[in-house]
């Protein structure tokens, strides 16, 4: 269905209007939101573009980074809580 | 679609050697390191496509008859490159930390015992 | 100083203990499908790994420390080369050259067990990753030890 | 497939853009940010060329591997000091 | 046809809701209400989208895709969750407070932290 | 047979992987490990000279049984032809001495379960470099081998700047492989293979700018790895502050396995044979090479880290006679090749037998060692007159053919270069025998003793090949290096051994003969122009030497005027006794400017010497399109 390839655009264009959060973004904090939101956006992006090309094996990179795209941001939180 | 990606890699690979070159953060001059091999690998990557291919994995159900393949052979070079580009990168790192233990430093300008 | 480190994280407790057998639910099927699917040795090892992150994240250095054994996971790591090499090396014993697929024709395509020696030496590519870079997460862990105990 | 393009040239620009955020950024644990930024789009985009083993292996090794060791090198170097 | 346009209404919902969090997280004034707004793209954006597809792939009797995606959906959520959470957390504990704070409760009660 | 060259890969990966599990406690068996695996994969190597080097077959091997299919190669290919196996024999050679070597030599260290694992790895992967069919398979060893290099030489990060060496060693390094990587795929964009034997049938009479850019894209990567000049300042500090041991296959294996990279790709894979200007390139860059890496070692007051300046200037010999291109001039460089990795080894694990002894390498600090080490300063004294190009010495006569393949090509400035810097060589090691083995020894080595027996095996064993390949040439030509030299110069016949009978027929018209060199070692004596050269040189020397006169600047390296003044038979008391530093200090004066410039941008940043191998590279793009098609 070709309305999906139009749904990741649009959240390709969201991940890149964040960008211009993580460029401004007064502090750090800021940054790592605005880059765990990226990537959530990237992650269905992908589910949207396998369902586009109509392969379930495409699914596994939203899978992986679905469960391990956090990590870094909880890690980015305890540097800055200071106690990692 | 091609020439986007490769102008993007060059680009890549450009702003890389740049960090490389011009800063003087040895942990900065690691991560420009990072943005050579990104650059690299999305050129691999670039070269092995064929518009309208689909990835090289076999499925039963999913493949329609007139469905063809991209290029496998540069996918599994990238793969080994990005196994490499890791293994630099955490290399890289512990030598820092050792550096920043010795040193007590991490400018470039400063880590320059062996000169002459 | 210690004391006052000992913050109730419980929320970020409760994910890892969640999400540590998800990663490695996910990275042993990545691992063991490498070849029906996308992914392999590599890419499921360092999933595997990463479990290790989500330990400490959750639970911090000193459980980590106390439940993996450093010496015996590079003992490991080295364990999963060398049966990359075998595998690879069978196929000299069975009559052909090295890294030749011997055990072929068992199974049907898509099955699991059906690409002979291929599996295998995937499973140990795997293997080796999975230890190695948990090796490597385990040394960067245990690099920041003395900033938690001081 | 003129939308494939569009969204491929999409992603391309968050690439390139992220790239130029790592290198612009003074402060490295945002430089770091970026590169994982980077990193995440990078796998996005070998999605879009079908390569799916070489995007699993890039979201491990790109958006989670590498920053974290990053973030625990920079915990490491910058004892005591804030950021 | 139905299906078809309830699937383009999840969609749309989906893409709605992911485009305020991310106005929200370019325009909102500091960095405790962006975070708060950027919580609006994992949780509504995601899911909605995430149920149209599912319902796409169930259509077309690809189970094993529908029940990936559903997957993929919870864990998005609970991990944002979880990292909204620790994020903010480290950003109370490295000095950032709200613009306007009138009454700081976490600091109340937890004053030994 | 068939299996020797994957077993003897195998065996040393194995045993590195070995020593981790079994090794971790236990020196003895680390060492057990090591030897039987480099013995093994010794035998195996020498076994093949037979089949490759006398009845000149080429060992194709098809990992997998993934044979070419409708001529179109899919599956990874070892190849062993005589050049690999050359180069293979060097390395093994090398592998086991410096395991033996190294048996005694660590016992001071700790974690040596580290270092054999890291340099069975190093070695696994050298002759996997060699022996390999497949360009991105060199680039995979390549990596590895940089990878354990890195490890070995930050092994003693209790020395000085071991570190630092490492990471600017790691950081060129993977400048190096990210050329090597572009420009291995964009050649396969091109031809779509990466069997080199199918590239080489490809690319023969069509070149298209891609696979222009990616020679030189090539060409800088692998030079970075073989440390010619420009690409070079890593290589010394590594050098120096690896073990010894580990110095020695640097430049044993690793500066080898660049050459053999660049030989491989500029005769092999480019037919560079009819390239007039790639040709010239070599020959610039080597020249170069040879007099910039002289001259720095001149300067130098410690051992080791002359000696690694040394290495950079006799790789300069081989890349030159490589880069002359006849059937003599590669004889030359391959004869060469052999050589440095006889007599720089030897003269390596002096260093290291030094080291062992004394505790430095510092020339300043040393001397009179040859009462107490008298078999050392012996060996010493060979490897020392083998490099300098003695005549009965091995230096002599490869040293010799580069002369005369130089001035046979009628490039008489570049044989006056390589006469320079041979005669800088043996002043520098005048140098060095005067300040360590000779001269006034320090009250502190009164108790120095001659170094364990297994730590002399090696270099005695090593002092026996200098002397053996100086005084029988022919033989060594006749079965090591002419099989090379064909294997090099025929491409034809590699081809159509790998691909298939008939193939390269097809692609090249007939097959490349060699034609019959005439190996006179007594060399091309023309006396007319032998005095024009001398004449020449004198005038240049005369030049240099007045128009440093001129120069009224300090000099850089001490600031203290009065010890260059004119003494009328009165020094000064403190300037009489002459350290290793001063020997020379009249032609460091007079070059000061020189000296003062090279040691000004040889800064030890990492950003300027990054800045050089990517300025390089540029150039070597630019050359390459202007002049080549």
């Amino acid at each position: 269905m070709i309305e999906f390839v139009y749904v990741g655009i649009f959240y390709a264009l969201l991940a890149l209007m964040l960008l211009y959060r993580v460029l401004k973004g007064p502090s750090v904090v800021d940054r790592a939101v605005a880059a765990d939101s990226i990537d959530i956006l990237t992650v269905v992006a992908l589910i949207v573009f396998s369902i586009f090309s109509n392969r379930s094996i495409y699914l596994d990179i939203a899978l992986v980074l679905a469960i391990l795209g956090f990590l870094g941001t909880v890690l980015i939180a305890r540097y800055l809580e200071g106690r990692l | 679609m091609i020439l986007v990606n490769y102008i993007a890699c060059i680009i890549l690979i450009v702003l890389g050697f740049y960090v490389i070159l011009t800063k003087k953060n040895i942990l900065k001059i690691i991560i420009g390191m990072g943005l050579v091999d990104y650059g690299i690998n999305l050129l691999i990557i670039s070269i092995g496509f064929n518009p309208g291919g689909t990835a090289p994995i076999f499925t039963f159900s999913e493949l329609r008859p007139e469905s063809f393949f991209v290029d496998p052979v540069p996918q599994a070079l990238t793969l080994t490159s990005i196994v490499i580009g890791a293994c630099v990168t955490a290399m890289a790192l512990s030598l820092v930390i050792k550096i920043k233990e010795k040193y007590g430093t991490l400018d470039a300008d400063k880590v320059r015992r062996l000169n002459g | 100083m210690s004391n006052n480190r000992k913050v109730k994280d419980v929320i970020v407790k409760t994910a890892a203990d969640l999400f540590t057998p998800i990663a490695l639910v996910l990275g042993f099927y990545i691992i063991l499908h490498g070849h029906l699917s996308p992914g392999g040795g590599f890419q499921g090892g360092v999933l595997v790994a990463s479990a290790v992150i989500l330990i400490y994240l959750g639970y911090g250095y000193s459980e980590v420390s106390k439940r993996f054994n450093m010496e015996f996971i590079k003992k490991n790591e080295a364990l999963g080369a060398i049966l990359f090499t075998v595998f690879g090396l069978a196929g000299i014993l069975y009559g052909s050259v090295f890294f030749t697929n011997v055990f072929v024709g068992i199974g049907n395509v898509g099955d699991l067990i059906s690409s002979g020696t291929i599996m295998f030496m995937n499973d140990s590519v795997g293997y080796k990753v999975l230890t190695g870079v948990g090796f490597l997460i385990l040394l960067m862990i245990g690099l920041l030890a003395p900033d938690n105990e001081n | 497939m003129n939308s494939i393009v569009i969204l491929n040239t999409l992603v391309i620009i968050g690439i390139l853009i992220s790239a130029f955020l790592t290198v612009k950024f003074d402060n490295l644990l945002s430089s770091i940010i970026a590169l994982s930024i980077t990193g995440s789009f990078v796998a996005l985009e070998f999605m879009l060329l079908h390569a799916p083993d070489v995007a699993i292996a890039e979201a491990a090794v790109g958006a989670v591997l590498s920053p974290v060791i990053f973030i625990i090198t920079l915990k490491k170097v910058k004892e005591g000091k804030e950021e | 046809m139905i299906a078809r346009i309830i699937i383009d209404l999840f969609l749309l919902l989906g893409c709605f809701f992911a485009f305020a969090g991310v106005v929200g997280l370019i325009r909102m004034p500091d960095s405790f209400t962006r975070m708060q707004s950027s919580t609006n793209i994992a949780t509504l954006g995601v899911l909605w989208t995430v149920l149209g597809v599912a319902i796409y792939a169930f259509m077309n009797n690809n189970i094993a895709f529908g029940i990936k995606v559903i997957l993929i959906g919870v864990f998005v959520v609970i991990t944002s969750a979880i990292s909204g959470h620790a994020i903010l957390r480290g950003a109370y504990k490295h000095g950032i407070r709200p613009d306007n704070l009138v009454v700081d409760e976490y600091r109340r009660d937890n004053p030994d932290e | 047979m068939q299996h020797y060259p994957i077993l003897s890969i195998v065996t040393l990966f194995l045993g590195a992987f070995l020593t981790v599990i079994f090794g971790s406690k236990n020196e003895t068996v680390r060492k057990f490990i090591a030897l039987v695996a480099s013995s093994i994969s010794l035998i195996l190597v020498l076994m093949l000279i037979k089949p490759v080097m006398i009845e000149n077959n080429v060992i194709q091997y098809w990992m997998g049984n993934w044979r070419p299919i409708h001529d179109w190669a899919i599956g990874i290919g070892l190849e062993v032809d005589s050049l690999g196996l050359f180069f293979g024999i060097i390395a093994v050679v090398t592998i086991f001495l410096s395991i033996v070597f190294s048996f005694r030599y660590t016992e001071k260290d700790s974690e040596t379960d580290k270092y054999y694992v890291l340099f069975l790895m190093l070695s696994g992967s050298v002759l996997g470099l060699v022996f390999t069919g497949d360009l991105f398979n060199m680039f995979v060893m390549i990596e590895i081998m940089t990878f354990a290099a890195v490890g070995l030489t930050a092994f003693r990060n209790y020395q000085e700047g071991a570190l630092e060496a490492a990471l600017k060693y790691l950081v060129l390094g993977s400048i190096g492989s990210s050329l090597v990587l572009a420009g291995t795929i964009t050649i396969y964009s091109q031809v779509h293979t990466l069997n080199m034997a199918q590239i080489s049938a490809l690319l023969f009479n069509n070149l298209t700018p891609s696979t222009l850019f990616a020679f030189a894209l090539l060409l800088a990567g692998y030079s970075l790895k073989a440390f010619v000049v420009p690409f070079h300042p890593a290589a010394p500090d590594a050098y120096m502050s690896a073990p010894s041991s580990i110095s020695m296959a640097f430049s044993g294996m690793v500066n080898k396995a660049g050459v053999y990279a660049i030989i491989r790709l500029v005769y092999v894979l480019y037919h560079a044979m009819s390239f007039k200007s790639i040709q010239l390139l070599l020959i610039i860059i080597g020249t170069i090479t040879m007099f910039v890496g002289v001259t720095m070692a001149l300067a130098q007051n410690d051992f080791k880290r002359l000696l690694a300046f040394h290495s950079i200037s006799q790789i300069g010999y081989v890349i030159t006679a490589v880069g002359v291109s006849t059937a003599l001039g590669l004889t030359a460089g391959l004869y060469h090749a052999l050589n440095h990795t006889l007599f720089k080894g030897l003269l390596f694990l002096t260093a290291g037998a030094v080291f062992y002894a004394t505790g430095t390498t510092d020339l300043n600090k040393l001397g009179g060692l040859a009462k107490k080490m008298p078999q050392t300063a012996a060996v010493f004294l060979i490897g020392a007159f083998s490099i300098s190009g003695l005549p009965p010495f091995n230096g002599f006569v490869s040293k010799w053919l580069v002369y005369q393949a130089t001035y046979q090509a009628n490039l008489a400035p570049v044989t006056i270069v390589a006469l320079l810097v041979s005669v800088m060589t043996l002043a520098s090691f005048i140098k060095v025998a005067q300040s360590i083995f000779f001269g006034q020894m320090p009250k502190e080595f009164e108790n120095v003793k001659e170094v364990p027996l297994s730590m002399r095996i090696p270099m005695w064993i090593m002092a026996i090949l200098c002397v053996l390949t100086g005084i029988f040439p022919n033989f060594v030509t006749k079965y090591l290096i002419s099989p090379a030299v064909s294997a090099a110069l025929n491409v034809g016949k590699y081809i159509d051994i790998m691909m298939g009978n008939g193939y390269a027929e097809k692609i090249l018209g007939k097959p490349v003969e060699i034609p019959a060199v005439d190996y006179v070692l007594a060399g091309y004596w023309n006396p007319v122009a032998w005095l024009v050269l001398f004449a020449l040189l004198l005038l240049a020397v005369t030049i240099v030497a007045v128009a440093g006169g001129f120069n009224t600047a300090s000099l850089p390296v001490d600031g203290d005027d009065s010890k260059y003044e004119v003494f009328f038979g009165g020094e000064a008391n403190e300037y009489s006794h002459v350290k290793g530093n001063d020997l020379f200090w009249g032609l460091k004066y007079d070059l000061r400017h020189y000296f003062g410039f090279m040691h000004d941008a040889h800064s030890g940043i990492i950003n300027d010497y990054a800045l050089w191998a990517i300025f390089t590279t540029t150039i070597f793009i630019v050359y390459i399109f202007l002049l080549v098609p």
